[in-house]
Protein backbone atom coordinates (compact mmCIF):
# COMPACT_ATOMS: atom_id res chain seq x y z
CA UNK A 1 0.00 0.00 0.00
CA UNK A 2 1.28 3.62 -0.57
CA UNK A 3 1.52 5.71 2.20
CA UNK A 4 -1.16 8.44 2.44
CA UNK A 5 0.18 11.64 1.65
CA UNK A 6 -0.70 15.15 2.92
CA UNK A 7 -1.44 16.95 -0.41
CA UNK A 8 -3.39 19.68 1.34
CA UNK A 9 -2.06 23.26 2.74
CA UNK A 10 -4.03 25.52 4.98
CA UNK A 11 -3.55 28.96 3.52
CA UNK A 12 -1.69 30.08 0.33
CA UNK A 13 1.92 28.31 -0.53
CA UNK A 14 4.77 30.88 -0.02
CA UNK A 15 7.67 31.44 -2.17
CA UNK A 16 9.70 30.07 0.81
CA UNK A 17 8.16 26.99 0.62
CA UNK A 18 8.48 26.19 -2.88
CA UNK A 19 12.45 27.41 -2.72
CA UNK A 20 13.01 24.77 0.14
CA UNK A 21 10.89 21.91 -2.04
CA UNK A 22 13.52 23.15 -4.84
CA UNK A 23 16.37 22.89 -2.75
CA UNK A 24 15.77 19.62 -1.63
CA UNK A 25 16.51 18.22 -4.99
CA UNK A 26 19.79 19.25 -4.97
CA UNK A 27 21.65 16.12 -2.97
CA UNK A 28 19.75 14.11 -6.29
CA UNK A 29 22.32 14.85 -9.04
CA UNK A 30 21.05 11.88 -11.45
CA UNK A 31 17.79 14.85 -11.74
CA UNK A 32 18.83 17.17 -15.09
CA UNK A 33 15.28 18.79 -15.41
CA UNK A 34 12.66 20.59 -12.88
CA UNK A 35 9.39 21.62 -14.00
CA UNK A 36 7.44 23.69 -11.76
CA UNK A 37 3.47 24.60 -12.14
CA UNK A 38 1.80 27.32 -10.40
CA UNK A 39 -2.20 28.06 -9.96
CA UNK A 40 -2.27 32.04 -8.90
CA UNK A 41 -5.32 33.66 -7.39
CA UNK A 42 -6.95 35.64 -10.37
CA UNK A 43 -8.75 39.18 -9.42
CA UNK A 44 -11.58 38.27 -11.96
CA UNK A 45 -14.20 40.84 -13.02
CA UNK A 46 -17.24 39.63 -12.71
CA UNK A 47 -20.39 40.95 -14.13
CA UNK A 48 -18.35 43.89 -11.99
CA UNK A 49 -17.86 42.24 -8.95
CA UNK A 50 -13.94 41.58 -8.28
CA UNK A 51 -12.65 38.51 -6.98
CA UNK A 52 -11.03 39.40 -3.61
CA UNK A 53 -9.94 35.76 -2.78
CA UNK A 54 -11.09 32.13 -3.49
CA UNK A 55 -12.08 29.64 -0.67
CA UNK A 56 -10.84 26.09 -1.38
CA UNK A 57 -12.63 23.00 0.16
CA UNK A 58 -11.76 19.29 -0.26
CA UNK A 59 -13.23 16.33 0.88
CA UNK A 60 -10.12 15.09 1.90
CA UNK A 61 -10.49 10.83 2.15
CA UNK A 62 -11.29 11.02 -1.26
CA UNK A 63 -8.86 13.69 -2.43
CA UNK A 64 -6.16 11.90 -1.11
CA UNK A 65 -6.78 8.59 -2.63
CA UNK A 66 -7.68 9.94 -5.94
CA UNK A 67 -4.13 11.66 -6.06
CA UNK A 68 -2.48 8.50 -4.88
CA UNK A 69 -3.80 7.28 -8.09
CA UNK A 70 -3.02 9.80 -10.74
CA UNK A 71 0.79 9.87 -9.15
CA UNK A 72 0.73 5.99 -9.63
CA UNK A 73 -0.29 6.68 -13.60
CA UNK A 74 2.30 9.14 -14.18
CA UNK A 75 4.89 7.04 -12.39
CA UNK A 76 4.21 4.34 -14.60
CA UNK A 77 3.49 6.33 -18.04
CA UNK A 78 6.62 9.17 -17.77
CA UNK A 79 10.81 8.12 -16.55
CA UNK A 80 10.34 10.84 -13.72
CA UNK A 81 12.16 10.80 -10.30
CA UNK A 82 10.13 12.55 -8.28
CA UNK A 83 6.44 14.56 -8.13
CA UNK A 84 5.19 16.70 -5.52
CA UNK A 85 1.84 18.26 -5.58
CA UNK A 86 0.35 20.62 -3.22
CA UNK A 87 -3.07 22.22 -2.99
CA UNK A 88 -4.27 25.07 -0.69
CA UNK A 89 -7.36 24.84 1.15
CA UNK A 90 -9.13 27.78 3.18
CA UNK A 91 -9.37 31.69 1.95
CA UNK A 92 -6.37 32.44 -0.20
CA UNK A 93 -6.19 36.16 -1.73
CA UNK A 94 -5.86 37.23 -5.34
CA UNK A 95 -2.00 37.50 -5.99
CA UNK A 96 -1.52 34.32 -3.84
CA UNK A 97 -0.59 30.74 -5.08
CA UNK A 98 -3.03 28.19 -4.47
CA UNK A 99 -1.53 25.21 -6.61
CA UNK A 100 2.02 23.73 -7.12
CA UNK A 101 2.90 20.99 -9.25
CA UNK A 102 6.48 19.90 -9.14
CA UNK A 103 8.62 17.33 -11.44
CA UNK A 104 11.57 16.13 -11.78
CA UNK A 105 13.51 13.71 -14.27
CA UNK A 106 16.70 13.14 -16.11
CA UNK A 107 15.42 15.03 -19.38
CA UNK A 108 13.15 17.84 -19.76
CA UNK A 109 10.81 16.42 -21.86
CA UNK A 110 9.62 13.72 -19.73
CA UNK A 111 9.13 16.30 -16.93
CA UNK A 112 7.27 18.66 -19.13
CA UNK A 113 4.66 15.81 -20.20
CA UNK A 114 4.69 14.19 -16.92
CA UNK A 115 3.79 17.95 -14.83
CA UNK A 116 1.26 19.00 -17.76
CA UNK A 117 -0.95 15.80 -17.48
CA UNK A 118 -0.67 16.09 -13.61
CA UNK A 119 -1.75 19.63 -13.32
CA UNK A 120 -5.40 18.44 -16.01
CA UNK A 121 -6.10 15.63 -14.03
CA UNK A 122 -5.77 17.60 -10.89
CA UNK A 123 -8.04 20.03 -11.96
CA UNK A 124 -10.19 17.48 -13.16
CA UNK A 125 -10.28 14.67 -11.28
CA UNK A 126 -9.74 15.51 -7.49
CA UNK A 127 -12.48 16.75 -5.31
CA UNK A 128 -11.30 20.04 -5.14
CA UNK A 129 -14.04 23.23 -4.78
CA UNK A 130 -13.51 27.28 -4.87
CA UNK A 131 -15.96 29.97 -3.96
CA UNK A 132 -14.84 33.05 -5.37
CA UNK A 133 -15.20 35.88 -2.66
CA UNK A 134 -16.44 39.25 -4.10
CA UNK A 135 -17.04 42.16 -1.48
CA UNK A 136 -19.49 42.49 0.77
CA UNK A 137 -19.99 38.86 1.29
CA UNK A 138 -21.35 37.83 -2.16
CA UNK A 139 -19.22 34.73 -3.98
CA UNK A 140 -19.77 32.54 -6.42
CA UNK A 141 -18.55 28.73 -7.07
CA UNK A 142 -15.36 28.60 -9.57
CA UNK A 143 -16.45 26.36 -12.80
CA UNK A 144 -13.72 24.66 -14.07
CA UNK A 145 -13.33 25.13 -17.93
CA UNK B 1 -28.06 8.59 7.45
CA UNK B 2 -25.00 11.01 6.95
CA UNK B 3 -25.12 13.07 3.94
CA UNK B 4 -22.04 15.32 3.09
CA UNK B 5 -22.46 18.02 0.32
CA UNK B 6 -19.92 19.76 -1.46
CA UNK B 7 -19.40 23.15 -3.59
CA UNK B 8 -22.37 24.72 -4.50
CA UNK B 9 -24.59 21.40 -3.26
CA UNK B 10 -23.50 22.91 0.07
CA UNK B 11 -26.22 25.79 -0.67
CA UNK B 12 -28.87 23.74 -1.78
CA UNK B 13 -28.66 21.11 0.94
CA UNK B 14 -26.04 22.05 4.21
CA UNK B 15 -22.81 21.09 4.29
CA UNK B 16 -23.96 17.80 6.10
CA UNK B 17 -27.45 16.22 7.06
CA UNK B 18 -27.89 13.41 9.13
CA UNK B 19 -31.86 11.95 8.32
CA UNK B 20 -33.83 9.28 8.08
CA UNK B 21 -34.11 7.88 4.57
CA UNK B 22 -35.02 4.22 3.51
CA UNK B 23 -33.15 4.24 0.04
CA UNK B 24 -31.78 0.88 -1.13
CA UNK B 25 -29.72 2.67 -3.59
CA UNK B 26 -27.79 6.03 -4.63
CA UNK B 27 -30.68 6.57 -7.38
CA UNK B 28 -33.62 5.97 -4.64
CA UNK B 29 -31.54 8.14 -2.28
CA UNK B 30 -31.22 10.73 -4.89
CA UNK B 31 -35.15 10.71 -5.68
CA UNK B 32 -35.81 11.42 -2.50
CA UNK B 33 -33.63 14.37 -1.58
CA UNK B 34 -34.63 16.19 -4.92
CA UNK B 35 -38.12 15.82 -3.33
CA UNK B 36 -37.19 17.73 -0.06
CA UNK B 37 -34.30 19.66 -2.00
CA UNK B 38 -36.01 20.83 -5.35
CA UNK B 39 -33.42 22.50 -6.65
CA UNK B 40 -31.51 19.76 -6.43
CA UNK B 41 -33.03 18.39 -9.57
CA UNK B 42 -30.93 18.69 -12.70
CA UNK B 43 -28.28 19.38 -11.39
CA UNK B 44 -24.87 17.33 -12.14
CA UNK B 45 -22.65 15.83 -9.17
CA UNK B 46 -21.30 12.43 -8.54
CA UNK B 47 -21.84 10.21 -5.39
CA UNK B 48 -19.06 8.79 -2.81
CA UNK B 49 -20.16 5.99 -0.47
CA UNK B 50 -17.87 5.36 2.42
CA UNK B 51 -15.06 7.42 0.08
CA UNK B 52 -15.20 5.04 -3.15
CA UNK B 53 -16.65 7.38 -6.38
CA UNK B 54 -20.11 5.02 -6.97
CA UNK B 55 -22.62 4.65 -9.74
CA UNK B 56 -26.28 5.40 -9.42
CA UNK B 57 -27.06 1.73 -8.84
CA UNK B 58 -25.02 1.57 -5.96
CA UNK B 59 -26.33 -0.45 -3.04
CA UNK B 60 -26.41 1.85 0.09
CA UNK B 61 -26.90 1.10 4.17
CA UNK B 62 -27.88 3.31 6.95
CA UNK B 63 -24.44 3.34 8.11
CA UNK B 64 -22.78 4.42 5.39
CA UNK B 65 -21.12 8.11 5.03
CA UNK B 66 -22.89 9.29 1.87
CA UNK B 67 -20.87 12.04 -0.67
CA UNK B 68 -22.54 14.59 -3.07
CA UNK B 69 -20.33 15.97 -4.66
CA UNK B 70 -20.71 18.65 -7.48
CA UNK B 71 -17.98 19.25 -10.31
CA UNK B 72 -14.10 20.07 -9.07
CA UNK B 73 -13.12 23.37 -9.60
CA UNK B 74 -9.61 22.69 -7.89
CA UNK B 75 -6.11 24.55 -9.21
CA UNK C 1 14.69 49.45 -29.80
CA UNK C 2 14.25 46.83 -26.70
CA UNK C 3 16.39 47.35 -23.64
CA UNK C 4 18.70 45.33 -23.63
CA UNK C 5 18.25 42.64 -20.63
CA UNK C 6 20.91 40.77 -18.39
CA UNK C 7 19.93 36.99 -19.00
CA UNK C 8 23.21 35.78 -17.31
CA UNK C 9 24.17 35.29 -13.79
CA UNK C 10 27.55 33.98 -12.48
CA UNK C 11 27.45 31.17 -11.04
CA UNK C 12 24.15 28.77 -9.43
CA UNK C 13 21.09 30.03 -9.49
CA UNK C 14 20.02 29.40 -5.96
CA UNK C 15 16.50 28.66 -5.26
CA UNK C 16 16.20 32.22 -3.18
CA UNK C 17 16.56 33.85 -6.13
CA UNK C 18 13.35 31.75 -7.74
CA UNK C 19 11.56 32.61 -4.90
CA UNK C 20 12.31 36.19 -5.16
CA UNK C 21 11.29 36.05 -8.63
CA UNK C 22 7.62 34.33 -7.55
CA UNK C 23 7.00 36.93 -5.03
CA UNK C 24 7.42 39.40 -7.62
CA UNK C 25 4.17 38.35 -9.55
CA UNK C 26 2.09 38.46 -6.31
CA UNK C 27 0.59 41.60 -6.98
CA UNK C 28 0.30 40.67 -10.80
CA UNK C 29 -3.52 39.71 -10.03
CA UNK C 30 -4.61 38.79 -13.25
CA UNK C 31 -2.04 36.06 -13.36
CA UNK C 32 -3.38 32.81 -13.14
CA UNK C 33 -0.71 30.56 -14.26
CA UNK C 34 3.25 30.41 -14.00
CA UNK C 35 5.58 27.77 -15.44
CA UNK C 36 8.97 27.35 -14.59
CA UNK C 37 11.46 25.02 -16.05
CA UNK C 38 14.71 24.56 -14.12
CA UNK C 39 18.27 22.52 -15.29
CA UNK C 40 20.12 21.26 -13.08
CA UNK C 41 23.54 19.96 -13.51
CA UNK C 42 23.87 16.17 -13.52
CA UNK C 43 26.35 13.76 -12.01
CA UNK C 44 26.65 12.11 -15.08
CA UNK C 45 29.16 8.84 -15.50
CA UNK C 46 30.77 9.22 -19.12
CA UNK C 47 33.60 5.93 -19.76
CA UNK C 48 34.01 5.75 -15.99
CA UNK C 49 34.41 9.45 -14.97
CA UNK C 50 31.86 11.17 -12.89
CA UNK C 51 30.76 15.02 -14.33
CA UNK C 52 31.50 17.17 -11.33
CA UNK C 53 30.49 20.71 -12.65
CA UNK C 54 29.66 21.99 -15.60
CA UNK C 55 31.19 25.34 -16.70
CA UNK C 56 29.25 27.10 -19.12
CA UNK C 57 30.62 29.90 -21.28
CA UNK C 58 28.36 32.77 -23.72
CA UNK C 59 29.50 35.27 -26.27
CA UNK C 60 27.45 37.70 -24.49
CA UNK C 61 26.75 40.46 -26.95
CA UNK C 62 25.45 38.08 -29.46
CA UNK C 63 23.16 35.49 -26.91
CA UNK C 64 21.82 38.83 -25.57
CA UNK C 65 20.67 39.85 -29.13
CA UNK C 66 19.17 35.96 -29.95
CA UNK C 67 17.46 35.90 -26.73
CA UNK C 68 15.89 39.62 -27.41
CA UNK C 69 14.90 38.38 -30.75
CA UNK C 70 13.45 34.81 -28.91
CA UNK C 71 11.44 36.74 -26.73
CA UNK C 72 10.00 39.13 -28.92
CA UNK C 73 8.70 36.30 -31.37
CA UNK C 74 7.44 34.39 -27.89
CA UNK C 75 5.76 37.30 -27.12
CA UNK C 76 3.96 37.88 -30.44
CA UNK C 77 2.73 34.05 -30.54
CA UNK C 78 1.96 33.04 -26.86
CA UNK C 79 -0.94 35.90 -24.39
CA UNK C 80 1.51 35.22 -21.49
CA UNK C 81 2.13 38.77 -19.61
CA UNK C 82 5.68 38.17 -18.83
CA UNK C 83 8.64 36.02 -19.21
CA UNK C 84 11.81 35.72 -17.77
CA UNK C 85 15.09 33.60 -18.40
CA UNK C 86 18.84 33.69 -16.67
CA UNK C 87 21.08 31.27 -17.55
CA UNK C 88 24.35 30.49 -15.52
CA UNK C 89 27.89 30.82 -16.51
CA UNK C 90 31.22 29.77 -14.69
CA UNK C 91 31.55 26.43 -13.14
CA UNK C 92 28.32 24.89 -11.77
CA UNK C 93 28.40 21.93 -9.64
CA UNK C 94 25.78 18.45 -9.89
CA UNK C 95 23.16 19.57 -8.28
CA UNK C 96 22.66 23.03 -8.83
CA UNK C 97 20.82 25.00 -10.77
CA UNK C 98 21.67 26.63 -14.20
CA UNK C 99 18.80 27.34 -16.48
CA UNK C 100 15.96 28.91 -15.07
CA UNK C 101 12.44 30.35 -17.67
CA UNK C 102 9.58 31.13 -16.06
CA UNK C 103 6.29 32.15 -18.19
CA UNK C 104 3.08 33.71 -16.71
CA UNK C 105 -0.36 34.50 -18.14
CA UNK C 106 -3.80 34.40 -17.22
CA UNK C 107 -4.54 30.96 -18.28
CA UNK C 108 -2.04 27.88 -17.92
CA UNK C 109 -2.26 26.47 -21.25
CA UNK C 110 -0.02 29.65 -23.07
CA UNK C 111 2.37 29.93 -19.94
CA UNK C 112 3.07 25.74 -20.59
CA UNK C 113 3.39 25.77 -24.38
CA UNK C 114 5.41 29.12 -24.50
CA UNK C 115 7.83 27.78 -21.44
CA UNK C 116 8.02 24.61 -23.32
CA UNK C 117 9.13 26.44 -26.76
CA UNK C 118 11.46 28.84 -24.78
CA UNK C 119 13.54 26.32 -23.47
CA UNK C 120 13.62 24.71 -26.49
CA UNK C 121 14.90 27.18 -28.62
CA UNK C 122 17.35 28.78 -25.93
CA UNK C 123 19.36 25.58 -25.93
CA UNK C 124 19.43 25.07 -30.03
CA UNK C 125 19.66 29.18 -30.69
CA UNK C 126 22.04 30.89 -28.20
CA UNK C 127 25.98 30.68 -27.71
CA UNK C 128 26.40 29.18 -24.80
CA UNK C 129 28.81 26.35 -24.41
CA UNK C 130 29.08 23.73 -21.51
CA UNK C 131 32.04 21.89 -20.45
CA UNK C 132 31.93 18.71 -18.72
CA UNK C 133 34.60 18.35 -15.86
CA UNK C 134 35.97 15.68 -14.49
CA UNK C 135 37.76 14.52 -11.68
CA UNK C 136 41.78 15.05 -11.95
CA UNK C 137 41.16 18.55 -14.00
CA UNK C 138 39.76 16.19 -17.81
CA UNK C 139 36.74 17.50 -19.11
CA UNK C 140 34.93 17.16 -22.16
CA UNK C 141 32.80 19.72 -24.47
CA UNK C 142 29.15 19.15 -23.35
CA UNK C 143 26.99 18.51 -26.69
CA UNK C 144 23.07 18.62 -27.17
CA UNK C 145 21.04 16.50 -28.31
CA UNK D 1 42.07 40.63 -37.55
CA UNK D 2 40.74 39.49 -34.09
CA UNK D 3 39.16 36.22 -33.77
CA UNK D 4 37.10 35.20 -31.06
CA UNK D 5 36.55 30.71 -30.99
CA UNK D 6 34.12 29.03 -28.50
CA UNK D 7 33.62 26.02 -27.21
CA UNK D 8 35.72 22.77 -28.51
CA UNK D 9 36.97 25.59 -30.63
CA UNK D 10 39.05 27.55 -28.63
CA UNK D 11 41.03 23.93 -27.74
CA UNK D 12 41.74 23.86 -31.47
CA UNK D 13 42.84 27.79 -31.71
CA UNK D 14 42.63 29.36 -28.60
CA UNK D 15 39.76 31.32 -27.00
CA UNK D 16 41.32 34.85 -29.10
CA UNK D 17 43.88 35.32 -31.89
CA UNK D 18 44.72 38.45 -33.32
CA UNK D 19 46.66 37.71 -36.51
CA UNK D 20 47.43 39.25 -40.08
CA UNK D 21 44.95 37.02 -42.70
CA UNK D 22 44.07 38.75 -45.76
CA UNK D 23 40.79 37.21 -46.79
CA UNK D 24 37.89 38.66 -48.43
CA UNK D 25 35.23 36.76 -46.89
CA UNK D 26 33.96 33.91 -44.42
CA UNK D 27 34.63 31.32 -46.81
CA UNK D 28 38.53 32.37 -47.53
CA UNK D 29 39.61 32.86 -43.56
CA UNK D 30 38.10 29.48 -43.04
CA UNK D 31 39.52 27.98 -45.55
CA UNK D 32 43.45 29.90 -44.47
CA UNK D 33 42.62 29.05 -40.61
CA UNK D 34 42.20 25.40 -41.96
CA UNK D 35 45.78 25.11 -43.31
CA UNK D 36 47.27 26.81 -39.95
CA UNK D 37 44.98 24.72 -37.62
CA UNK D 38 44.22 21.23 -39.58
CA UNK D 39 42.01 19.75 -36.51
CA UNK D 40 39.59 22.50 -37.85
CA UNK D 41 39.13 20.23 -40.89
CA UNK D 42 35.26 18.51 -40.45
CA UNK D 43 34.06 20.77 -37.54
CA UNK D 44 30.42 22.03 -37.57
CA UNK D 45 30.69 25.72 -36.55
CA UNK D 46 28.66 29.20 -37.50
CA UNK D 47 30.23 32.67 -38.10
CA UNK D 48 29.40 35.54 -36.59
CA UNK D 49 31.09 39.23 -37.85
CA UNK D 50 30.74 42.14 -35.35
CA UNK D 51 28.30 40.14 -33.25
CA UNK D 52 25.97 38.98 -35.89
CA UNK D 53 25.51 35.91 -37.45
CA UNK D 54 26.44 35.46 -41.23
CA UNK D 55 26.71 32.90 -43.97
CA UNK D 56 29.83 32.01 -46.10
CA UNK D 57 29.94 34.19 -48.21
CA UNK D 58 29.83 37.17 -45.74
CA UNK D 59 32.35 39.74 -46.69
CA UNK D 60 35.26 40.43 -44.03
CA UNK D 61 37.33 43.43 -43.04
CA UNK D 62 40.38 44.24 -41.12
CA UNK D 63 38.42 45.78 -38.36
CA UNK D 64 35.84 42.98 -37.74
CA UNK D 65 35.48 41.12 -34.58
CA UNK D 66 35.44 37.34 -35.83
CA UNK D 67 33.52 34.87 -33.61
CA UNK D 68 33.96 30.81 -34.41
CA UNK D 69 30.72 29.01 -32.85
CA UNK D 70 30.94 25.14 -32.14
CA UNK D 71 27.65 24.07 -32.15
CA UNK D 72 25.89 25.51 -28.66
CA UNK D 73 25.32 23.39 -25.59
CA UNK D 74 23.52 25.37 -23.20
CA UNK D 75 20.87 24.90 -20.84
Amino acid sequence: MHKKRNSFIEGPISPAFIADAIAKHQSKTEIGAHHIFLGQVRKDTIQDREVQAIEYTTYKDLAEDIIAEIREAIFAKYEINCMHIHHSLGKIDAGEICFFVFTSSKHRKATMDACEELVERIKKEVPIWGKELFNESSYQWKENK
Amino acid sequence: MKIKCFGPLSDIIATEIDIKISAETVASLIEILETQYPLLKGKTFSVAVNHKLVDKDFAIQESDEIALLAPFSGG
